[in-house]
């Protein structure tokens, strides 16, 4: 099963990952709506039933509360489980398991219980959706205490991360751009995760001097594409994804703030109580003696997703980001 | 200390049929297209009134014809098909009084048709020119709900309201809900189903038993019939041959009339079959055989009817070939309405959020607006 | 188009019984005391059985009794007494094996005793101390959990679990999961229902019904009996008294073996009553009437089995006194334990939130430390 | 039924407000676990049922998606209904339903629907609870387009904010000062709501020029102690009661540090993707060239609420406020 194909889609890339992790420790299992023969909507479990049974990748009822709360269960007994949330907007029936049970167990039991359930989000827009398939809710999990909380932004850190997040002993909500599930990189599967960038630590994917863009999940491949533009004018953007949304890795982006001195923060949730609030808030206190502009936030109107033929409006693009960048050196 | 788990474990394996086993199915009219009678469901119908039944069956079916094609065209960003329930929806939506009020999934188009819902409205939504499209107090026709079972407990709320504002008994008023044998597996619903024989409520929840939740069969949802999940609530479950239009017609009416007089709720279980795809984005071929679509493709809810008017000599080719005309109309009709939609302003995301206008949106919507027209005048200065 | 609505009228009146009637108790010891049989329970229990089983209802009693009064005190923010349950907690926890995994809410102090908890373990979240306090893997008894009915999907999880470690059989594993009359409206619970008759889990669904969710009556819950609710979902569900220690361990002993051999999940009602307030923050007297408290008392769990011992002359006073007096050693221990419980260090606040260390965590904690001394040394400044 | 107390607690305020809501407009409801007989376990429907009877309050099933999934229902048929949730830990079952319905279906029907549901939910800890009893979820809700999230602070503001909640047309998330419920002030009953200040406007509650404290609910009146305190240092704060978290009120808050120059955001939710998080960030913006600090963010630490007898150290007090403060003037 490991003919290992140079470029990989991330929803393969995933695939590869999740087929890893449940190779080498048979206590891993996936469990969600359609996981099974179909694989998933996404095909992020493509033939994994097939190979692993049904014991392995379970189709459960239709309810996501029932998906998270048995999870929990089942790690309690010794099981780490990969929960399918099927679309972001159907994640919330299981916002009270995950948020009053998953989060606080460990916590609660004074560290003499740990639940390493990993729940897979696919999240965001921009695929021509109908409404609660195109939604960014990643904020309201990175408010819990008790969570970790990534996003992937391309196949090779999605391969890496799955595992890692697998491996994690405390509950990670693992959200996957969406959009992006068709982009393809080079995937090295056969080097192990010892080289792999921790699962807390952000990455500079552009290294810049003029201004610091961070990002995440779907808008990475955008800031990227805007720092490439923003070179070809000559100025130098530096573009980090953040990877893990909770905990930030503060001690990264304090650093590129305070060389370039300005600060852009992209997702596509709505800007209003999104996590570019709390991006902005500590990086406006911790560096403030260093920033010559406002730390600007560029994401989603503080309206509802709108129907999907408006969603280009909605959505930051590339000339949105540039547009936030412009802005930071007019002050 | 002794236990004996002998006699148990005879008393368990009594308590329960297998999910696709058939027991008490109410039909009143056979894939063959014979009549038969039912002791609890008498129905009189009209000569008229079956034409009117099979007139409605062909359209709603022309019409999912036609989105279907609409969205291979790029049209609609996607499109959930409703062959093979047409019976189930068109029997339970003429069924309904105007005052009633129902409460759809994302897959009830037949019952949109009988409430008098224009076709190219349902369109919207899935061509992304809107979330919704059309006022549910014009037709009482609820909107259509994507989040699973949410809508079971607006009916039930719905219909609580009934009970308050004393519009319960003879010419009394009810509310049905819809949903699929994969929504029964939701919190939500199980508490609707709690909420209405506690209070109950006017309710009716007609469940669609189409086999499938996308690619999970029935057996991951249940291992006992749908329908006897009512007896674990207190009130009455029914299941009904979903591709029979007149048993669905006769079933629901009697629920419907039982709710408006202060009977309170009933689940029915339309037995039917999901014979397309879960929508158009689906793959069918991964997860089923078609062997089990051929075996149900003998059951047509459509056929049986046709079969029917034939036999008992209530109408002709002419009247066929009069409907199949008409059918044709109207997709042409809704396809032609489909491509004359417009785009939404982008400016109108800001619309509708609030009843009261807010700061924050009109700062947003004018940042928008900005952003736009630097671009229009790019355009100009070039 | 004419409807009968009349037979269904009927039908319908006969769909349920009141949620009070007691149809089908199971009952093996009388209020008076007096032993009967049941066909499908047959319990032999030795004297030395019947003694320890008093000696249980006894010190729990006591222990209850003793956290009211620190309550009472100041020393705990708030106490749930099970004062009336103590023959349902008793006899189910009794019929549990070591290997069997329990799962309560936040009353189940008698069934954490018979899993050999320290009493004083349970004070400690109620004084605010923790909010757990002990090693679930130790005893095999989860933490108490307060979210209502949240629990029934980890026991379910948990049974799923000892499937897939083959362990179900002769001598196979199986969960049980408390929960009231109240938490049967939860969604979780009825998903819980639906996971467990899908997958066959070995689980057992015990709910105290106490009769009131704080102050909601059952019938605010359902209009049918609750043990009948498991129909529903296709799985057995038994009545039991709740006040009679035998009929809960001879019937959840068969429950628990049926499920530890492969038979799935069953369902167990234990009727009781809640006989003090819902906490000790609660004030029963503004929504019930002390008549039915009275009633109650006649039914009391632990008068009946001295009666049976004395009748039976399988003890004399000396065994009542001895109990008596051990009772109130393990009261003043506990109260003792309860007296010594040092507060947490504000520090511990920041531990065991994750299992590796977190920078922000490290940060605040240094933070709260410096804030801290700076007080202490402003003490000694002064 | 109108014998006018001068002096009443919030909780009776409360009652008070949802009293006149009820004889105003019969279609007003109110529905949630022991809010009848018993009055709820606040006391603040006491007596609503007596008087108004079963059909209009409600002790419903005990499922808070039940709750407010029905209420939407009967909001649809014409109705008003207030819900009740006992306590903010349990406000998490119904997340879907106001999260995907509640806060959407005014967005989806194009304002052909609207939704007059008031949840109100008690919040904050400080009174010795156990776990999920003392929970400070408003940031979740101040992220989710289409919900109005309030705070009252006073039995004054608490009597006039119910009554314009339920009389908004919008779906308002009402969240009240569990440990204030008992606090006691001067309410003019006779005296309606024309004169009272609109549901979306925040409120200076002490009028100073060193620094602004924006606050609400339980933090209000220790914030107002903070001032009494600086003041006698001869050190002017002013406080500014937000009351309407979701929309800000921008304008009021603004006016205010760019007056001040300093800014300092008080919460009992953990700071980290806490609301003050939403509002240092756009302070930071909008004011970047009066800020002579950063906006300095005081709320509870990073971790789940500790155990009660420690909750002390967690929860922000007059010393942390003025520890802050000093903060902001040591930049
Ligand atoms: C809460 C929620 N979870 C998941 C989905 C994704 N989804 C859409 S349709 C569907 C299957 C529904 O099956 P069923 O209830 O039988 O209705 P059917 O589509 O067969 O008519 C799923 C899982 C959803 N829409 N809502
Ligand atoms: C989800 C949730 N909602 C509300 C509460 C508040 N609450 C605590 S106990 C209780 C009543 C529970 O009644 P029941 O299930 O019968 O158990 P009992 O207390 O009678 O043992 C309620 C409403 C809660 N703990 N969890
Ligand atoms: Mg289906
Ligand atoms: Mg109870």
């Amino acid at each position: 099963m490991t003919d290992t194909p140079a470029r990989l889609t991330l929803s393969r890339a995933l695939n590869e990952g999740l087929r890893k992790a449940m190779e080498n420790d048979p206590k891993v299992l996936i469990m969600g709506e359609d996981v099974g023969k179909l694989g998933g909507v996404f095909r992020v479990s493509d033939g994994l039933q097939k190979d692993f049974g049904e014991d392995r990748v379970l189709d459960t009822p239709l309810a996501e509360s029932g998906i998270v709360g048995t999870a929990i269960g089942l790690a309690l007994r010794g099981y780490r489980p990969v929960c399918e949330i099927q679309f972001d907007g159907f994640v919330f029936p299981a916002f009270d398991q995950i948020v009053s049970q998953l989060a606080k167990m460990a916590y609660r039991s004074a560290g003499k219980l740990r639940l390493p359930v990993v729940v897979r989000i696919p999240f965001g827009g921009g695929i021509g959706a109908v409404e609660h398939h195109s939604e960014s809710p990643e904020a309201l999990f990175a408010h819990v205490a008790g969570l970790r909380v990534v996003a992937c932004g391309d196949p090779a850190d999605a391969y890496a991360m799955i595992q890692q997040a697998i491996n994690c002993d405390d509950p990670v909500i693992f959200f996957e751009p969406k959009r992006r599930y068709w982009d393809k990189t080079d995937v090295d599967l056969a080097g192990g995760l010892a080289a792999a960038l921790p699962l807390d630590r952000a990455r500079t994917v552009v290294t810049g001097t003029d201004v610091t863009v961070l990002c995440y999940g779907p808008m990475v491949r955008t800031c990227v594409e805007a720092a490439a533009a923003a070179a070809s004018e000559g100025r130098s953007i530096e573009v980090i994804d953040l990877r893990s949304l909770a905990p930030l890795d503060a001690e990264t982006i304090f650093a590129s703030v305070r060389r370039t001195g300005r600060c852009v923060v992209v997702h596509e949730a709505p800007v209003t109580g999104g996590l570019g609030a709390q991006v902005a808030a500590r990086v406006s206190q911790e560096c403030f003696y260093y920033l010559e502009s406002p730390v600007l936030r560029v994401g989603g109107y503080s309206t509802p997703y709108p129907p999907s033929r408006i969603e280009d409006h909605y959505l930051p693009d590339l000339d949105r980001v540039l547009d936030a960048v412009d802005r930071a050196f007019a002050y | 200390m002794a236990v004996k788990a002998a006699g148990r474990a005879a008393s368990r394996s009594r308590t329960h049929d297998k999910p696709t086993a058939k027991p008490e199915l109410i039909q009143l009219l056979t894939p063959e297209g014979e009549r038969t009678e039912h002791p609890d469901y008498p129905l009189e119908l009209t000569p008229d009134e079956i034409k009117a039944l099979y007139r409605d069956l062909v359209l709603v079916r022309r019409i999912d014809f036609e989105a279907i094609a609409l969205q291979r065209q790029g049209e609609l960003g996607i499109w959930a098909s409703l062959l093979g329930q047409e019976a189930a929806q068109v029997g339970s939506g003429r069924a309904l009084a105007p005052r009633d009020m129902a409460f759809p999934t994302y897959r009830e188009h037949g019952v949109a048709w009988c409430r008098g819902l224009d076709p190219a409205k349902l369109l919207e939504l899935y061509r992304g020119v809107s979330h919704g499209g059309w006022d549910p107090k014009e037709h009482n026709f609820h909107l259509y709900t994507i989040v699973i079972g949410a809508q079971t407990l607006h009916a039930t709320g719905y219909a609580m309201g009934i009970q308050r504002d004393g519009a319960v008994g003879e010419d009394g008023e009810a509310a049905i809900v819809y949903f699929g044998d994969g929504a029964t597996s939701q919190g939500d619903v199980n508490e609707a189903f709690i909420w209405a024989s506690v209070y109950n409520a006017p309710v009716v929840f007609f469940c669609q038993n189409n086999q499938w939740a996308i690619s999970e069969p029935l057996e991951r949802q249940t291992r006992i019939p749908l329908y006897q999940r009512a007896r674990g609530f207190g009130f009455p479950g029914v299941r009904v041959d979903g591709n029979d239009v007149f048993a669905c017609l006769a079933v629901t009416r009697q629920a419907m009339q039982a709710a408006r007089e202060g009977q309170g709720p009933t689940l029915i279980e339309a037995f039917t079959y999901r014979m397309g795809a879960h929508t158009t984005t689906d793959d069918p071929t991964r997860y089923r055989l078609s062997a089990e679509l051929e075996s149900w493709k003998l059951k047509d809810p459509i056929e049986r009817v046709k079969q029917y008017l034939i036999r008992s000599a209530m109408a002709q080719e002419d009247f066929f070939a009069g409907i199949a005309a008409e059918a044709d109309e109207v997709g042409t009709r809704t396809r032609k309405a489909c491509l004359e939609m417009p785009d939404p302003d982008p400016l109108s995301m800001f619309d509708n959020i609030y009843a009261e206008p807010s700061a924050l949106l009109a700062e947003e919507r004018a940042q928008l607006d900005a952003y736009l027209s630097s671009f229009a005048s790019e355009e100009v200065g070039r």
